[in-house]
């Protein structure tokens, strides 16, 4: 496949054509913030943190979703962007019911990681507090609506790898939410496999093993990698 | 079907004309006032009074002065026309017995008042004319002619060069290059190609997409026949709003009727060109309007956006190449090809060309639908056809492009209407809502009503829109309450700047317009509801990071 | 002359304040070079004017804690938010998820349903403070300098920026000195 | 040892494809879905249709449609809830839907929801306890020439004031 080189903050890049611009950094070692993005499913650009300057383009782009181009000047780390990082982390924490220290995913959550990782002391807008449920009548599970980013990985992964098609997103706004076939209790589901891989995929602490407490739920995202790798590339071993 | 046939139906439709027309109005704004138990009562009254030979009562569609309907129009012969406003049922045997000089006390309307007489009609021209169930009445008038000089007499590459010379821009809101856009679908590779035709008109505050539908439908399918010969499509669809019933009984309508007469489907014309539509109905959602929730709504999914590229005239439907014009652009085309590129052209500005639709309404005292010149001054909107601001008031501003746009101030009103002086005020032609509002408009209200919209009809996907509007609502709802401070105030316009540069799709990327062209001509009304902010850094004007040194 | 400085326990658990004590032998430096004028461990009735600092703890749930915070903004040169509850109003806030009426239900829960014995809800006027509709974190209420997360935050981060503060530069948290929870 | 396989059978079908065997709206809805050759893409017609027939749309019949359109019941019920035409709960025996589009809502549209709000004590979205009116709002039905529109019962009525909507809901209620 022909290979591209490009630049990213300044440093000469060589990315092979239809990588995206995420895995060009990655592999170059610059790490560009994500949320949504989940290795071994497709991307849907939603959660807006990866977007990058490109200079040429007007408008911000989402190094997810973006395709690697001859010439390309990518920058992934202006004061801007930074900025509007901070900005969609505070109106996170702000929507739904995050409270980290008594929250089961604390110290192993993404939400939690970008947001010092991004310098956000605190939440500069009023915080919503919305009412939502935690579902724990999943046998192994819990779904603790509180914590979700709405991110959709629990969705695609359980339509693309597990291909059960359990879970979906319903209603649409500030009112969507993560829903278990007809939105019944998780535990009543006649699809889902109780395979687990939605609770891998979860970045935050709304996906949980029953029984964790405060801190106690780390996952392992390597077995989502594993399944991907040995069905896309037929390779059971591989050296990371 | 031939040419000769297609003739042939014009020629018996024009024989069967009769002295004089009774046009009534039986679009959605005056069917409301009953204008299907008018033309009923007219019906009757002109067999009762024995005028059938002379006299054709004709269903037609919207004639544009919504304000004043029901609308009944008289052609007589001799090329005199009448217009009844404000009719109703019981108001029938006056009206067909004036036509015999009778007394009529009925109210008349002025069919040569400058609501009209300032009109450009290309998109609008069989408006209130056709009648809307009639593919024959279509054809009289020259209907299906372009379709048939497109696929005999031009190449598809021809086509798409007769819209490039045209200037055509897309009517949906973004003023895109129609021909550009056709000639990237005709370039795509791929055997199967769509053609889309837009026509969930959500803005508040419009109504052209519907009035044509409703009008006109059968200009809207033979633009989109065209276009799909163009680009090499087989294929359409006509996304209708589920809260258009009547647009979508009338297109059932036309599309078994340009069935039937093989003006859609296979062989059209005796040309190997293949072309079927299907209507699909939305459900209820102003996020479909943007063209990827479209296609993902079309697919029969949720109607969330994707980020784009790749386009939809690379990978649209289905993966398949599609073209995606709104109602209005669709129906230009073929006016375009039957009278040319250089006609059209010939309209509008250096960089706008043709005509644009526009629905006036809000606190004006013309209300309804007016085509006017691309470039024409605001003011001679507002004023002369809209007569300005009913009940003595003054007109404080006007709102084009609805939730994505923008409040022109009163003092900006002699600003050409194109897509770039529009834009440069900081609003948008959009699709076509021209909403007025009068000194008695509170300008925050306003932009926290857009907001509300906005915020409603957010797909979620994307934090920025999802989370964003919610935010920024709930500020411009501080600063009504008389609670907030000029640091929220900072607040509101740092947010309105993020969700402009970070939402994934044009409602998240266009929701914080209304906001911010009101702060920009009416940021007074703002400053006047803050309050002073008591517990704000100490000492106000010191620097704010005061360092303790031990 | 020595920061008048004075941190303040509004609505949380004391945490953070005991994490203050485990500044251990900084707290022997502290004392060269701050006055602690109002504070929970010393027995000041009234918050002072000409205060530099003030580190306040806790959320502010009820009406004696936001007329209290109104009365340190107007005293006091440079307010830090110490803790959670402060910084996002944390578990306490958490009664704000109930909507309208939480007041009135986490009062009955606690002291009708939980009631071990003479269930009432405390109600003398002047005297038990009213509830607030909605716990605020408190830059919510007041303008809030700096920032110091944490459930409670530990020993080091308290000693980070309150050094900072003390050396005369521009306090500033990085990386996971600004982590919640 | 003997292992035992065991393969639970999907209850809620039964209970659904059981609810549909006798009624026959459940036939006119699969009648329809097949000129439509079940197809994945149909399902928001199909929906339409559905609610057409039986007003609203409840559990077993998006189960069913699930069914029949081989879609994960999920998806099905993500689509329903994602447009605000479609409803999951009964509705009144009558509609009133107040158009909030900006040419009404300037033109006192929000009086109209005001009065109407007041008289039936609830809110937009809700129907009243006894079963007879749900108030709805619509985004704009593109009636802005007569505005403020109100759709009673799927009838627009031009120019409506908060005295003229309470006497078309008083002959209701």
């Amino acid at each position: 496949m022909a290979a591209k080189t490009l630049t990213i903050d300044g440093k000469p890049i060589t990315a092979e054509e239809g990588a995206t611009v995420l895995q060009a950094a990655d592999e170059a070692g610059i790490k560009i913030p994500t949320l949504c993005h989940l290795d071994g499913v497709y991307d849907v650009g939603a959660c807006r943190l990866c977007l990058v300057e490109v200079t040429g383009v007007a408008k911000l782009l989402p190094a997810c979703t973006t395709r690697v181009a001859e010439g390309m000047e990518v920058k992934t780390d202006s004061e801007r962007l930074r900025k509007y990082r901070r900005i969609t982390l505070e109106l996170l924490f702000a929507e739904r019911n995050h409270v980290c220290a008594v929250c089961v995913a604390n110290g192993h959550c993404e939400l939690q990681t970008l947001a010092y990782s991004q310098g956000m002391d605190h939440v500069r807008y009023e915080y919503l507090f919305p009412k939502w449920g935690v579902d724990t009548t999943h046998r192994l599970f819990g779904m603790d609506h509180n914590r979700c980013v709405l991110c959709t990985r629990c969705v695609r992964v359980c339509w693309h790898v597990e291909g059960a098609g359990t879970k979906n997103v319903a209603g649409r706004g500030t009112r969507s939410h993560i829903i278990t076939d007809l939105a019944m209790p998780w535990g009543e589901s006649d699809s889902c496999t109780q395979c687990g891989k939605c609770v891998q995929a979860c970045p935050t602490g709304a996906l949980f093993h029953k029984g964790s407490t405060t801190g106690e739920m780390e996952r392992d995202r390597g077995k989502l990698e594993f399944i991907v790798t040995a069905r896309e590339k037929k390779q059971w071993v591989t050296a990371d | 079907m031939q040419l000769d046939d297609l003739n042939a139906i014009a020629e018996k439709e024009k024989a069967a004309a009769k002295k004089i027309c009774l046009r009534t109005c039986m679009s959605a704004g005056c069917m409301s006032s009953r204008a299907d138990v008018i033309k009923k009562n007219l019906d009757a009254e002109v067999k009762a009074q024995g005028m059938e030979a002379e006299v054709e009562v004709r269903r037609v569609g919207c004639m544009g002065f919504c304000g004043q309907g029901p609308l009944v129009g008289v052609d007589h012969d001799d090329g005199r026309e009448e217009l009844f406003e404000f009719v109703k049922p019981e108001d029938a045997p006056a009206i067909v017995s004036s036509l015999k000089g009778g007394p009529c006390d009925v109210h008349r309307g002025d069919p040569k008042h400058p609501f009209f007489a300032k009109q450009v009609k290309i998109v609008r021209a069989n408006g209130g004319i056709v009648d809307p169930e009639s593919i024959e009445d279509y054809i009289a008038v020259g209907g299906y002619q372009a379709l048939h000089q497109a696929l005999t007499e031009l190449k598809p590459a021809e086509v798409v060069e007769a819209i490039t010379k045209s200037g055509l821009r897309g009517r949906g809101g973004a003023g895109y290059p129609t021909g550009l856009k056709w000639g990237t679908v005709a370039k795509s590779a791929g055997n199967k190609k769509y053609v889309v035709c837009n026509g969930d008109e959500g803005d508040p505050g419009a109504f052209m997409d519907r009035s044509v539908l409703e009008s006109d439908p059968h200009l809207v399918l033979e633009g989109m026949a065209i276009a799909a010969y163009a680009v090499g499509a087989d294929q359409g669809f006509l996304y209708v709003r589920a809260e258009y019933p009547l647009a979508i009984s009338r297109l059932q309508i036309a599309i078994k009727q340009a069935k039937q007469l093989g003006l859609l489907g296979g062989g059209i014309f005796e040309t190997p060109f293949i072309f079927n539509v299907d209507i699909r109905i939305g459900a209820g959602a102003f996020v479909c309007g943007e063209e990827t929730a479209l296609m993902a709504s079309v697919e029969g999914k949720r109607g969330t956006p994707r980020p784009r590229p790749p386009f939809p005239a690379e990978s649209g439907l289905w993966g398949c190449p599609t073209l995606i014009n709104n109602v209005e652009t669709f129906a230009n085309i073929a006016p375009i090809i039957a009278n040319g590129a250089e006609w059209y052209a010939s309209f509008g500005t250096e960089k706008s060309k043709g005509t644009k639709v526009f629905a006036l309404t809000g606190k004006i005292t013309n209300n309804g639908l007016i085509e006017v010149p691309m470039g024409i001054p605001l003011r001679q909107i507002v004023e002369e056809m809209g007569g300005g601001a009913p009940d003595g008031r003054q007109i404080k501003s006007v709102q084009t492009g609805g939730p994505s746009g923008g409040c022109i101030p009163a003092q900006h009103l002699d600003t050409p209407v194109d897509y770039e002086s529009l834009t440069k005020l900081g609003s948008i032609m959009g699709s076509g809502g021209m909403v007025v509002m009068d000194d008695t408009t509170n300008m925050v209200e306003i932009a926290k009503f857009y907001m509300e919209f906005c915020m409603d009809e957010s797909c979620g996907k994307c934090i920025p829109c999802r989370a964003g509007t919610v935010q920024m609502h709930n500020l411009l709802d501080k600063i009504l309450k008389r609670k907030a401070t000029a640091r929220d105030l900072a607040k509101l316009e740092e947010l309105c700047d993020m969700v402009k540069n970070t939402s994934l799709c044009g409602l998240g990327q266009t929701a914080p317009n209304p906001t911010l062209s009101t702060l920009r001509f009416f940021r007074n009304e703002y400053e006047q509801l803050l309050q002073p902010d008591k517990f704000g850094p100490r000492g106000n004007g010191e620097p704010k990071k005061a360092s303790v040194a031990a | 002359m020595k920061v008048r400085l004075a941190t303040v326990w509004l609505g949380g658990c004391s945490g953070c304040h005991m994490s203050f004590l485990d500044l251990d032998e900084f707290l022997i430096d502290l004392v060269d070079a701050v006055e602690i004028v109002y504070s929970p461990v010393v027995d000041v009735k009234e918050y002072p004017e000409n205060v530099d600092v003030c580190l306040i703890e806790g959320a502010v749930c009820n009406e004696d804690n936001l007329e209290l915070l109104h009365k340190i903004r107007q005293r006091t040169k440079v307010i830090v938010s110490f803790g959670d509850c402060a910084v996002t109003a944390n578990v306490p806030a958490i009664r704000n998820q109930l909507g309208l009426g939480n007041r009135e239900s986490v009062l009955q829960h606690a002291y009708i349903t939980n009631a071990q014995d003479n269930p009432s809800v405390p109600k003398a006027d002047g005297i038990v403070p009213q509830l607030l509709e909605r716990v605020m974190p408190v830059h919510e209420a007041v303008h809030v300098e700096y920032f110091l997360p944490g459930c409670p935050p530990p020993a080091a981060r308290i000693k980070a920026l309150v050094g900072q503060m003390l050396s005369g530069v521009e306090p500033k948290l990085e990386g996971t000195q600004l982590k919640f929870g | 040892m003997s292992a035992t396989l065991t393969k639970s059978s999907n209850r809620r079908l039964q209970a659904a494809l059981q609810h549909a065997s006798g009624d026959k709206r459940f036939k006119i809805l699969e009648v329809h879905m097949k000129k439509h050759q079940f197809r994945h893409d149909a399902l928001i017609e199909v929906l339409h249709k559905a609610q057409e027939l039986f007003g609203y749309l409840e559990d077993d019949l998006l189960f069913f449609v699930a069914h029949k359109l081989k879609l994960p019941p999920s998806r099905v019920y993500g689509v329903a809830t994602f447009y605000h035409f479609f409803n999951l709960k009964p509705q009144g025996e009558h509609t009133c839907v107040v158009c909030m589009g900006t040419a009404c809502y300037v033109k006192g549209a929000d009086k109209v929801i005001d009065a109407v709000q007041s008289r039936l004590q609830i809110k937009s979205g809700e129907t009243t306890a006894d079963g007879k009116v749900s108030l709805l709002t619509a985004r704009c039905i593109g009636a802005c020439g007569i505005a403020p529109a109100v759709t009673y019962d799927g009838q627009v009525a031009p120019k409506q004031t908060p005295e003229a909507a309470l006497e078309k809901i008083n002959q209701w209620k």
